[in-house]
């Protein structure tokens, strides 16, 4: 009997109550220090509070204090605020992105060769899947929420910096080896429900400020009064409404951007004319769709990415307002996404070629500048999927004869809508049919693609060197298109 | 063969236009500076373009100074067009030749 | 029949507004030389109408110019431009008499006659004093160019030393005038511009309001005014099936060699069917009108 | 149909307008530059929405109200005042403004030639810094110590005269730029004139005219300096990151000279700044080494300029000739 241990040995009452708050480290050193973090290792952060984030500047100012070097950095996008990281890069502290957009200054230096590793450009739903499937192993997670309990039970609908749904930022928490939670607001426990849960949660670290707010939200949600993306709207919306899924328990998914709001305005009226009632709406979510689901135009909102204050609010607020992770938005090899559900979505495109493909990563002179987002992940899987855009911008033709960079493939996409004419995929017989009865103008994309050359003339290409600088990752995680350096 | 008689502009910086200088130079001579907003994919033709309407004016001794903000052929032509007219002092421009 | 629904202004010193008009398929684009250009601008912007004239962008819109006024230095210049780049329609400024207008058909013609253009431009007078509304039935029948008339309010209002209100009794007497004397001639009937862009059912009031007097049509300040426009002119769901009605009517008689066209009975008389027609083409292009 | 938003240019004359654009400058939290000959103004229903002002070849004072920013308006406003600029004759344009606003002057034709710490720049509408650095290169002498004197020399004093002389004594070659502005009381051509006769006896020294791209304090704006207490330093260090990082490394300068300063502070602050500055081990080009020279005196007192412009005011040509050489002498007996 010598060896049987006795029964409960170790166990004690935890009679040390400062040690109920031990999560809450007094700085970020300390947090990175128990983290374990090595040189070599791979970061994660989210991008929730979009150009308003103030976590990942501040954390990679002090990982390059601490001497940190060759750390890969896996955002799940990056906004023009995060330009500092370029100084990392610069000294080595970072060798390697994992991201879904770049663009201002960073875009540019990595498309003039800033760094020797390609950036890897991947969707919303395929960030998920390089997770799942091992590539993307992340070994600390630096979440910044806008509150927290002392336990790590996270929200993002309320605080100063709320910024709405955290559905980026809860596959880190739920995948990352090692999850450093940073906040600016401490709420008392149980500071549920959680989007990130105290289980998820190794460190908490309080800072004073994660985000600011005036830049959380892109813009506040207003009408737009430009003519042509006025014109674009009205002409989307009689796509949609004479598509053949215009009915009662429809869905939908529109973007940003003026255009992409005017048409969900324009739409709204229709169906309050028409007596339809969607079934729900999806993806980053405005206030333009919080305001549909006010009305009841829209029965549920589910939301990966809250846009403005609107958005951000209502989702603390309405009950039909849910929260959603990117797994459950988009994931190609998640067991359940809403995508698949979804009728219809409204994207945007900084080109698209005679084939279809459209280029949302690229601008005219070359330069990383936009993201992929879920561009490709909705295109891929909703009924029909619109891409409204200028003819030209300027003098820079939209339709070309092949676009700079492939991100979504013409085999997913629908329907062209431009100021100049609308265009209708060759494989939607049936759909070009029921927009020419509705007195709809479709033209071929090869007579786009002529127009818009006439107009602008035909561009020299772009010069490039071998040097591949990111590589643009299908959904699946197979790579799609490269990326080169400009030649100067 | 028309003659610059003095430094000329027309146009604005605002998007989708063109600001353009021209003066008299000593040199038989059409030089051009341009600056573009879509420099890389449309930078010669530009050029090209300035330098035809200017020969297609008759006009020799020239240096013009482009900032185009991503102006149309014709926007850039006309432009053009009413620098040189005012720097000649001519008031009508020979339609045809347009 | 042409529809003269919707006429958009384009200061022709606008190059945003020059290159981009055509898209908003008003159905006439009216570039302006005159009060929308500054003093220094004339001759560029003269420069810019031309060049856009003979783009091809508005080659398959109609296009009208504004011209400055032949006793202004600019207005010759502006002619010979304008006739040589093809326009459609010249808009006459300020028409007090019948002498503006016929002043003007020399001046046009003159230039057509050197550079052997064929195709006459065609004329639209803008009335814009008491003293060229007292005149519109002389003036509305003085010219065979003559496609309409039309009323420039604001300086209208300044003439009769009052100022304009959104209920628009001040431009009564005006407008009856003016489109008395357009449909006597048999030409067209324009009115004024709405110039508070903000104020959507403001305007939407007046489109109805002056639709409702008989006007064609009415000239617009700003591509987002077109679509209310166009759909308060659409026709309704019973004028369209009237008229198609009527033209299948007539499409049998003529079939049948018979010179009477009737329908249930009673006989339909060639304007009835013009105007048959003209709505089945403003449904084509406007849509018909969900009351 | 009257445009809705109208321009319109006036100069420094028409006081109740310029009064006006104070007042719309003032509700920007901006300054009326006092020196501007030439304003552009923009209305919207009767009420100011953007001005600028012309200075020399400066545009200053480019103000726009907050409602019309972001919308490209600033593109309508930068062309009426390159208008105004070229109705003059003035093409080659700068700019001095905050480094936030580079992107909008960059869509203006107009290019960065040095900026400093995010709160001042220094743009030119032309390729001018370009052409001159070549110029400056072709006049260019091998050597060791390759000195550098700046100067305003208003006039030129027996203090300069010696200071040139310990400079060239330790440098192979010297370069002494003079100040172009006509802010002082003397003219530029005679003030080189001065400079050149006063030292005709020394010959490894080349003297440059000096150009835009050394900044007079007389012509720094600070209309939107919003703590004047930076003004100076602000000054100092644009002045000499363009020095350091433009000019000097196309004539090879290794070293410059600069006199003691006994009495003003601002000059004596400026000469600390300009040893931290093109010391700076840090900086993007070599560093300059910055040597003081103490001031020549007489009778107990620094020979300054502007001692010499007290006693020509005063008449006192004795004490006069004894602390400037014989040629400018003359110039200043004979002028007067």
């Amino acid at each position: 009997m010598k060896n049987i241990k006795k029964p409960f040995a170790g166990i004690s009452k935890n009679v040390n109550v400062d040690n109920r708050s031990s999560k809450i480290l007094d700085s970020i050193e300390s947090a990175i220090k128990n983290s374990g973090l090595k040189d070599g290792m791979t970061i994660s952060f989210h991008h929730a509070f979009r150009g308003g984030d103030k976590v990942l500047n501040i954390v990679m100012d002090v990982l390059a204090k601490m001497g940190y070097k060759d750390l890969c950095v896996a955002s799940s996008s990056l906004a023009s605020v995060h330009d500092e990281i370029i100084k990392h890069i610069e000294n080595g502290v970072v060798t390697q992105i994992y991201t879904s957009g770049l663009r201002s200054k960073l875009g540019e230096a990595v498309s003039n060769g800033l760094m020797e590793k390609p950036v890897q450009i991947h969707t919303h739903g395929g960030r998920v899947h390089l997770i799942k499937s091992g590539e993307l192993n992340i070994d600390v997670a630096f979440l910044g929420v806008p509150c927290i309990d002392r336990l790590g039970n996270a929200s993002g609908y309320k605080g100063r910096s709320q910024c709405g749904s955290l559905g980026y930022a809860m596959i880190d928490a739920q995948y990352a080896k090692h999850v450093i939670a940073i906040s600016e607001t401490l709420e008392d426990y149980p500071n549920m429900p959680a989007s990130i849960s105290q289980d998820q949660v190794d460190s908490i670290v309080m800072f004073d400020e994660v985000g600011d707010p005036s830049k959380i939200g892109e813009g506040a949600t207003r009408m737009t009064t430009n003519p042509k993306e006025l014109l674009l709207a009205r002409r989307t919306s009689k796509v949609i409404e004479n598509s053949g899924l215009f009915k009662d328990g429809f869905s939908i998914q529109t973007g940003t951007g003026g255009a992409s709001l005017a048409t969900t305005i324009f739409l709204s009226e229709k169906m309050k004319e028409q007596g339809i009632i969607a079934s729900f709406g999806l993806g980053g979510i405005t206030g333009t769709m919080v305001s549909m689901l006010k009305q009841g135009l829209i029965k549920k909102l589910l939301d990966v990415q809250s846009f403005d204050e609107f958005a951000a609010k209502s989702l603390g607020e309405n009950p039909n307002h849910i929260e959603i992770s990117a797994n459950e938005y988009a994931n190609p090899s998640s067991k359940g996404t809403a995508i698949k559900q979804l009728d219809v979505v409204v994207l945007s495109a900084l080109e698209i070629d005679k084939d279809f493909n459209v280029n949302v990563i690229t601008g005219s002179k070359g330069l990383l500048r936009g993201a992929s987002g879920g561009h490709s992940d909705t295109a891929a899987e909703a009924k029909l999927s619109i891409i409204v855009a200028p003819l030209t911008r300027g003098r820079i033709p939209t339709i070309r004869t092949r676009v700079n960079t492939i991100v979504t493939p013409g085999d997913s996409v629908d329907v062209v809508v431009t100021d100049q004419g609308i265009a209708v995929h060759p494989r939607n017989v049936e759909l070009k049919k029921r927009l020419i009865d509705a007195g709809l103008t479709i033209v071929d994309i090869e007579e786009l693609h002529e127009r818009a050359i006439n107009l602008c003339g035909q561009p020299t290409a772009i010069k490039h060197t071998d040097k591949v600088v990111a590589q643009i990752r299908y959904r699946d995680g197979s790579i799609i298109d490269e990326v080169k350096q400009l030649l100067k | 063969m028309s003659v610059l008689k003095k430094s000329a502009y027309a146009g604005t910086l605002e998007s989708s236009d063109a600001y353009i200088q021209v003066s008299p130079i000593e040199e038989d001579d059409i030089k051009i500076i341009l600056e573009s907003s879509v420099k890389e994919i449309y930078g010669d033709a530009i050029e090209e373009l300035v330098r035809k309407t200017i020969q297609d004016m008759n006009v020799n001794n020239v240096l013009v100074n482009v900032q185009d903000k991503g102006a149309l052929d014709f926007v850039i032509k006309a432009r053009l067009q009413a620098a040189i007219l005012r720097a000649c002092e001519m008031e009508q421009p020979e339609w045809e030749v347009l | 029949m042409k529809l003269r629904r919707s006429m958009l202004f384009v200061p022709g010193s606008n190059t945003a507004m020059v290159c981009n008009a055509f898209i908003y398929k008003p159905d006439t684009v009216m570039f302006d030389l005159e009060d929308s250009v500054a003093l220094s601008e004339k001759d560029s912007a003269r420069l810019m109408v031309f060049h856009a004239l003979n783009h091809f962008v508005y080659k398959d819109v109609e296009t009208a110019v504004r011209v400055n006024p032949l006793d202004s230095p600019y207005g010759l210049l502006d002619l010979e431009a304008v006739v040589r780049a093809g326009v459609d329609i010249v808009r006459l400024p300020k028409t007090d008499t019948v002498d503006d207008v016929l002043e003007m058909q020399a001046a046009i013609e003159k230039i057509e006659n050197e550079i052997g253009r064929t195709k006459k431009t065609k004329l639209l007078a803008a009335i814009e004093s008491a003293l060229g509304v007292v005149s519109a039935v002389d003036i509305a029948r003085c010219s065979d160019r003559l496609m309409g008339i039309a009323l420039g309010a604001e300086d209208f209002v300044r003439d009769l030393h009052t100022q304009r209100t959104k209920q628009g009794a001040e431009l009564m007497a005006a407008r009856s005038q003016i489109l008395l004397a357009a449909r006597a001639a048999k030409i067209h009937a324009f009115d004024s511009i709405f110039s508070d862009v903000k104020d959507k059912e403001g305007f939407l009031a007046e489109v109805n309001y002056i639709k409702g007097l008989g006007f064609d049509g009415k000239s617009l300040v700003n591509p987002n005014q077109i679509s209310t426009l166009h759909e308060a002119f659409a026709p309704s769901i019973e004028d369209v099936d009237w008229a198609i009605e009527v033209t299948e009517a007539a499409k049998e008689a003529q079939e049948q060699g018979l010179g009477v066209v009737s329908l249930d009975g009673r006989m339909v008389d060639a304007p009835i069917i013009a105007r048959a027609q003209w709505t089945l083409e403003l449904a084509q292009a406007s849509g018909i009108r969900r009351d | 149909m009257k445009p809705a938003i109208s321009f319109s240019q006036f100069d420094n004359t028409n006081t109740r307008r310029v009064k006006k654009v104070e007042h719309f400058l003032d509700s920007v939290d901006l300054e009326l530059s006092p020196d501007i000959e030439v304003y552009v103004s923009a209305r919207e229903d009767n009420k100011m929405i953007a001005c600028g002002g012309l200075s020399g070849n400066v545009l200053k004072c480019i103000a726009i109200s907050p409602e019309k920013r972001g919308e490209g308006f600033v593109l309508s406003v930068m062309t009426q005042l390159l208008n105004a600029a070229n109705d003059r004759g003035r093409k080659e344009l700068f700019i001095f403004s905050t480094p936030k606003n580079r992107t909008f002057f960059e869509e203006c034709g107009f290019r960065l030639i040095e900026e400093c710490d995010e709160k001042i720049m220094l743009m030119e509408n032309t390729q001018n810094l370009e052409k001159y650095k070549n110029s400056l290169s072709e006049l260019k002498k091998d050597g060791e110590v390759i000195g550098s004197i700046v100067m305003n020399a208003n006039p030129f004093t027996l203090g300069h005269r010696y200071l040139v002389e310990s400079a060239a004594s330790q440098s192979d070659h010297l370069h002494i730029f003079v100040v172009r502005e006509d802010a002082s009381e003397f003219k530029f051509e005679d003030r080189i004139a001065l400079i050149k006769n006063g030292l005709s006896h020394i010959e490894n020294i080349t003297i440059h005219e000096g150009s835009d791209y050394i900044i007079s304090k007389a012509t720094f704006p600070t209309y939107f300096i919003k703590d004047k207490g930076d003004v100076n330093e602000l000054h100092a260090k644009l002045d000499l990151n363009i020095y350091r990082n433009h000019l000097a490394p196309k004539l090879g300068i290794t070293h410059r000279f600069v006199g003691t300063e006994p009495y003003c502070t601002v000059t004596n602050n400026y000469n600390k700044n300009m040893k931290n500055i093109l010391e700076d081990k840090n900086g993007s080009s070599n560093i300059i080494k910055v040597i003081e020279i103490q001031r020549v005196e007489y009778d107990h007192k620094a020979i300054s300029a502007s001692r010499v412009r007290a006693l020509l005011k005063d008449k006192n040509y004795e004490e006069l000739s004894n602390i400037v050489p014989d040629t400018t002498f003359e110039f200043l007996t004979k002028t007067k």
